[in-house]
């Protein structure tokens, strides 16, 4: 078996399904994190507060709409799948994949302009 | 007029290391890449090795990858899939190589029987043939996929196929979606058994390359998910 | 690798947990509005039954979802088979659950 | 490579080829045979994917009924065969594949279109009397051999897949066979397989001509290894022609393989250069007339055309509804749109092709040969269809006498034992294939273009003694050039070149048998066309050729037609049965 230039990839399902992996890696590693930064609440509020303090900073505010980029479009992509697995439909997938990005990325953007 | 010439790169093996060779071949108003596949091989290199039979997309034998897509080379006219006057023809994805163009495809016929890809049946040669209603919902879904010629491009196209080793692969497992689906098969128990096994069904991602390639027009992709839903809902039933 | 029952729970704690994204997603919109606080955090989640039940199937959901998710992608990308993937999947699993009990209990009755 | 490298091994049951015939022999031999009992299958391709089995379009002929009964299909199977069929084999075939076809659909799993109530749905080919073709659409042989191919595979049966046999080797005295010599084209390597019983059902295929239809890995091997083990080999004049292969020049595989035989049914038309149709100047059904008539009708057309840049001539649907045909044909559509051609709406230049042949192996009804452990069926076996075979009849002939070369093995083989191989033979035919490997390499394609074109001139749709003693000559020319082209021997590991060397060798060795029969042959009966000699004769005296090869000489002799089951001029319907129960269309 050998790797050759695989470009049998450049279709919208196969798109749906690198987001979507990506998407939940990126959660799975972030959500520590996040754990952590709650668990400060318990140990040490003031330094909760410095870090809540610091999503002001538009770096951070960045990340933050990152994360929640991340979990619309892997909420998004997971219901997208198992409608397309459950759900015996068949045509209309390649729209479904490519509205679940669309519909994930207004709720960001939503999320980002409430927050400015 | 001058006779164009194509530019076309194969890759050799079975070595690993990645050895391609260059050879210009004479175009031709109707020439396949089988044809451009043959010439080089009659003409050019004679120890080049590929595999074909029918070459009119009936076999399922002369699968390559084409520019990095898997194809049947019989028919898939080269005007297709040339970039320029150049083209890349490497052997089957997925599947160990044998020498150059020529892939080992016993692993994916071993999946085929693993995923029970047989006929199940107690009626013998003695019995009237069963009659078959054509017209219920169940018979269109066994039709769907029934026109397999398991050519493995499906089989080459999938990254899970590629990731896991044990995945079945999509082609074995329509095959056992339409044997789910056909009133004459009583192996339901055993086929959902064995779409259920670690390798089973429920490896697919949905990636839908297996769709998005097969030369067919098949749908494994949907036939997969039709096992997901079967076996999801014999779950259920066994719980209750 | 993934097998039917590995299938059903990822499904089962998706399906649990897309309500609860919506949810925490409207709080979290609503929150921000004027920046965030520990004491405004605290303020509404501290002593509530209801904010520990909701973050905490969460937290339990999260564990069990992403511990399979990551299991897949250990196997495919990694290479992780047999018993390697299995302890790989219960470490991720029982870590994520043991950091977000912490964190909701942290935030709730701490 | 010495002749001590050739490994041996040993099994109880041994087949080669993996079409209908040997994929059912498989079958069948591991239910009679006694538990234990090794079988082993060995293909020149991949198990199921070779062969012409597969490529089988139109369908399966089988009385079931509604009227028609296995007499009927064996008086169309005697008629069609212009009185030369063994009638015993003939019988035999049409009344097993009543068993055979529910066999496939009960057993081995096979799904076949139905009627509106259920029941298989049937029609009819040309020179058919009754709608008694089952079918898949028109891809019947997919779906045959799709399942066979399960069945085996799930079987446990030994497999040699890419494993080329070469040569027959028998024991000392001739009278048995002890193995079969095999290359391991993955490899290599040479194989010595002993067995008890050896099934031949390599399948023929006329592939020397310059259009043909059968796969790529045909080419006569079987019937050239039968003939040097000094086998009868029965009507190897009789080649048959489809009249429609697709033309699409000399540099691509896809020219001669087939459009299908419903187009013409449909009211496809075939047009020549000048923009003309034709076949009613050559019979009166015109386009619908039977293969080997409009075979000769198109071939006349092109010889009156007499130049080369336009060839073949036109089949034309357009007046059918592009729409409509598109529909009806999805496949013959989408196949001529891959390489170019628009059968919808536009004109698809087509000529005669080469298709199946009827000659073979003399054996018995129980797929016996002269031989002792060698069993031939399928198209390497000859007399279930004469002078020519019904389409439809062809797949039944392999499934039914695969099956039954199976049973019969599969009896036999406890009373037989191992044999010890005449080393002689085997070093000769170890010798034989590899003598290219010690000769200054060169190109082997221009030779076999140059026996296809002196086979498709010479001894194709229309024959004369002249034509064809010239062709004598030019298979000569053609064979001895071919003992002086050498294949690169540094890497013989799926070495094509090697193979195509032996392919070539095959068919040289065939076709001069089909053309020494041609000539034999002075007169016209269904394939077989003699110009110099348009009449069929007499049919009570009926005779087939049969060709035996002594050392390298060849001989033709002549054997008498038994008319064991129905004399000609009589049938053994009822006086009052209808002449034919398919409606005019
Ligand atoms: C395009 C096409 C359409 C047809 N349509 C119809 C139809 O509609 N109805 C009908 O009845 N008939 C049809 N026929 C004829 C029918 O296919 C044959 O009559 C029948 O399938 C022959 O079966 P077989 O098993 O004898 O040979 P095949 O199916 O040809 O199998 C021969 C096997 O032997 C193997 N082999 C060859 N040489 C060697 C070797 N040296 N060593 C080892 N293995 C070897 C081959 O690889 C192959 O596996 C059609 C044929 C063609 C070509
Ligand atoms: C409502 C929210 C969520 C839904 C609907 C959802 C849905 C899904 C589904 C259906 C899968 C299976 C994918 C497949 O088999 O190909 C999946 C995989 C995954 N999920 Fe989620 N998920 C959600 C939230 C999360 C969260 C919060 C995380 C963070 C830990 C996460 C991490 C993962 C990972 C790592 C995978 C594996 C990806 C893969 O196999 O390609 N998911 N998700
Ligand atoms: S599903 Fe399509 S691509 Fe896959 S093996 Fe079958 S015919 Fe080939
Ligand atoms: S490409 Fe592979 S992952 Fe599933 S949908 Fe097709 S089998
Ligand atoms: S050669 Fe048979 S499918 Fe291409």
């Amino acid at each position: 078996m050998r790797a050759t230039g695989v470009t049998a990839r450049a279709h919208p399902l196969w798109l749906a399904y690198i987001l979507h992996r990506l998407s939940g890696l990126g959660l799975a590693l972030f959500l520590p994190l996040h754990f952590w930064v709650l668990a400060l609440a318990m140990t040490d509020p003031a330094r909760l507060d410095g870090f809540l303090r610091l999503t002001e900073a538009s770096a951070i505010k960045l990340a933050e709409f990152g994360l929640v980029f991340l979990l619309a479009v892997h909420m998004f992509g997971g219901l997208r799948l198992m409608a397309l697995e459950w759900l015996p439909w068949t045509a209309s997938q390649k729209t479904l994949a490519a509205s679940a990005a669309a519909v994930s990325f207004l709720i960001a953007t939503l999320f980002l302009l409430k927050a400015v | 007029m001058t006779q164009e010439t194509l530019k076309v790169t194969i890759d050799r093996g079975p070595d690993t290391a990645h050895v391609q060779t260059v050879f210009d071949v004479p175009a031709y108003t109707n020439q396949t890449v089988l044809d451009v596949v043959s010439w080089v091989q009659q003409n050019a290199d004679p120890t080049l090795s590929y595999r074909y039979a029918c070459r009119v997309g009936m076999c399922g034998s002369c699968a390559m990858m084409v520019n990095g897509v898997p194809r049947w080379t019989c028919r898939t006219h080269i005007s297709k899939v040339l970039r320029g006057n150049a083209v890349t023809i490497a052997p089957l994805r997925n599947l160990p190589v044998i020498k150059d163009l020529a892939v080992d495809m016993d692993p994916f016929f071993d999946k085929w029987v693993a995923a029970e890809g047989v006929h199940h049946g107690a009626l013998t040669r003695d019995d009237p043939i069963a009659p078959v209603d054509t017209s219920t919902a169940a018979r269109a879904v066994a039709d769907a996929g029934i026109e397999c010629i398991n050519c493995s491009v499906c089989y080459a196209a999938c990254d899970t196929v590629t990731a896991n080793d044990d995945y079945l692969g999509p082609a074995a497992l329509q095959r056992a979606w339409t044997l789910l689906n056909d009133a004459k098969d009583d192996g339901r128990a055993a086929i959902l058994d064995a779409v259920s096994d670690k390798g089973g069904c429920h490896n697919c991602h949905s990636i839908g390359s297996c769709t998005t390639y097969c030369p067919n027009d098949l749908d494994p992709m949907s036939a997969i998910a039709g096992l997901k839903r079967e076996t999801a809902k014999s779950l259920f039933q066994r719980w209750r | 690798m993934l097998n039917l029952r590995l299938y059903m729970l990822q499904r089962v704690t998706a399906l649990l947990m897309a309500p609860l994204v919506l949810g925490h997603l409207a709080v979290m919109i609503y929150a921000v509005q004027g920046g965030l606080s520990a004491g405004e955090i605290l303020g509404r989640t501290q002593g509530s039954i209801l904010w520990f039940a909701f973050y905490g199937t969460f937290a339990a959901a999260v564990a069990v979802h992403g511990a399979i998710g990551l299991r897949s992608i250990a196997c495919e990308w990694v290479g992780l088979r047999g018993r390697a993937l299995d302890a790989f999947m219960w470490l991720t699993g029982l870590s994520l659950f043991a950091m977000g009990a912490r964190a909701v209990w942290a935030v709730t009755f701490a | 490579m010495r002749i001590s490298d050739i490994e041996r091994h040993d099994t109880d049951i041994l087949i080669l080829g993996t079409g209908g015939a040997g994929l059912f022999a498989a079958l069948h031999a591991q239910q009679t045979a006694p538990e234990g009992t090794r079988i082993t299958i060995a293909v020149k391709g991949l198990i199921g994917k070779c062969g012409c089995t597969r490529m089988v379009q139109g369908g399966y002929n089988v009385a079931l009924g509604g009227g028609d009964t296995v007499e009927r299909h064996f008086m169309d199977t005697i008629q069609g065969g212009k009185w030369l069929p063994n009638q015993d084999m003939a019988w035999r075939l049409c009344e097993q594949a009543v068993v055979r076809i529910r066999e496939l659909e009960n057993e081995v799993g096979c799904f076949f279109d139905r009627n509106p109530d259920g029941s298989l749905h049937q029609k009819a080919f040309a020179g058919q009397t009754a709608d008694r073709t089952v079918h898949k659409g028109d891809l019947t042989g997919i779906e045959i051999i799709n399942r066979l191919m399960e069945k085996v595979l799930a079987s446990g049966v030994e497999k040699m897949q890419e494993h080329r046999a070469v040569g027959l080797i028998p024991t000392k005295d001739r009278s048995a066979l002890a193995g079969v010599l095999m290359i391991d084209m993955r490899t290599g390597h040479f194989r010595l397989v002993r067995a008890k019983t050896v099934l031949m059902a390599t399948g023929g295929g006329p592939t020397m001509y310059k259009y043909h239809t059968p796969s790529g890995d045909k080419t006569m091997d079987g019937l050239a290894m039968a003939l040097r083990a000094g086998l009868p080999l029965r009507d190897m004049e009789m080649v048959q022609f489809h009249p429609t292969g697709l033309l699409a020049g000399d540099h691509t595989r896809m020219t001669g393989t087939v459009l299908e035989e419903g187009l013409r049914g449909a009211g496809g038309r075939l047009i020549n250069h000048a923009g003309q149709r034709f076949m009613f100047d050559y019979d009166a059904k015109g386009e619908r007339a039977t293969r080997d008539v409009v075979s000769r009708g198109i071939y006349a057309e092109m010889r009156k055309t007499n130049d080369p840049a336009q060839e073949g001539v036109f089949i034309s649907m357009a007046h059918l509804g592009p729409e409509n045909v598109r529909q009806k044909f999805k496949g013959m559509v989408k196949r001529c749109a891959d390489s170019g051609f628009d059968l919808a709406g536009g004109l698809v230049e087509v000529v005669p092709t080469a298709h199946y042949f009827m000659g073979g192996v003399v054996v018995d009804v129980d797929t016996r040969t002269a031989m002792e452990g060698l069993y031939v069926a399928g198209e390497d076996a000859g007399g279930a269809h004469g002078s020519n075979r019904l389409g439809g009849n062809g797949v039944a002939n392999s499934t039914v006498y695969g099956g039954i070369a199976g049973d019969t093995m599969g009896r036999d083989v406890v009373h037989m034992t191992l044999r010890d191989p005449d080393e002689n033979v085997l070093a000769a035919e170890f010798e034989r294939a590899t003598f290219p490997l010690t000769r200054k390499p060169d190109l082997i394609l221009p030779l076999r273009k140059q026996l296809q074109e002196v086979m498709w001139d010479e001894v194709g749709v229309m024959r004369t003694e002249a034509g064809m003693k010239r062709g004598l000559g030019g298979i000569a020319q053609v064979s001895g050039a071919l003992m002086d082209v050498g294949v690169n021997a540094s890497n013989l590991a799926f070495n094509l070149t090697w193979h195509d060397w032996l392919n070539l060798r095959s068919l040289c060795d065939v076709s001069e048998v089909i053309t020494k029969a041609g000539i034999a042959r002075e007169n016209s009966r269904g394939a077989h066309y003699r110009e110099d000699f348009p009449d069929p004769g007499a049919m009570e005296d009926s005779d087939f050729t049969v060709a035996t090869q002594d050392g390298e000489t060849v001989t033709i002799t002549r054997e008498p037609v038994q008319f064991t089951i129905v004399k000609p001029g009589e049938s053994i319907l009822p006086a009052d049965a209808p002449n034919t129960l398919v409606a005019v269309q």
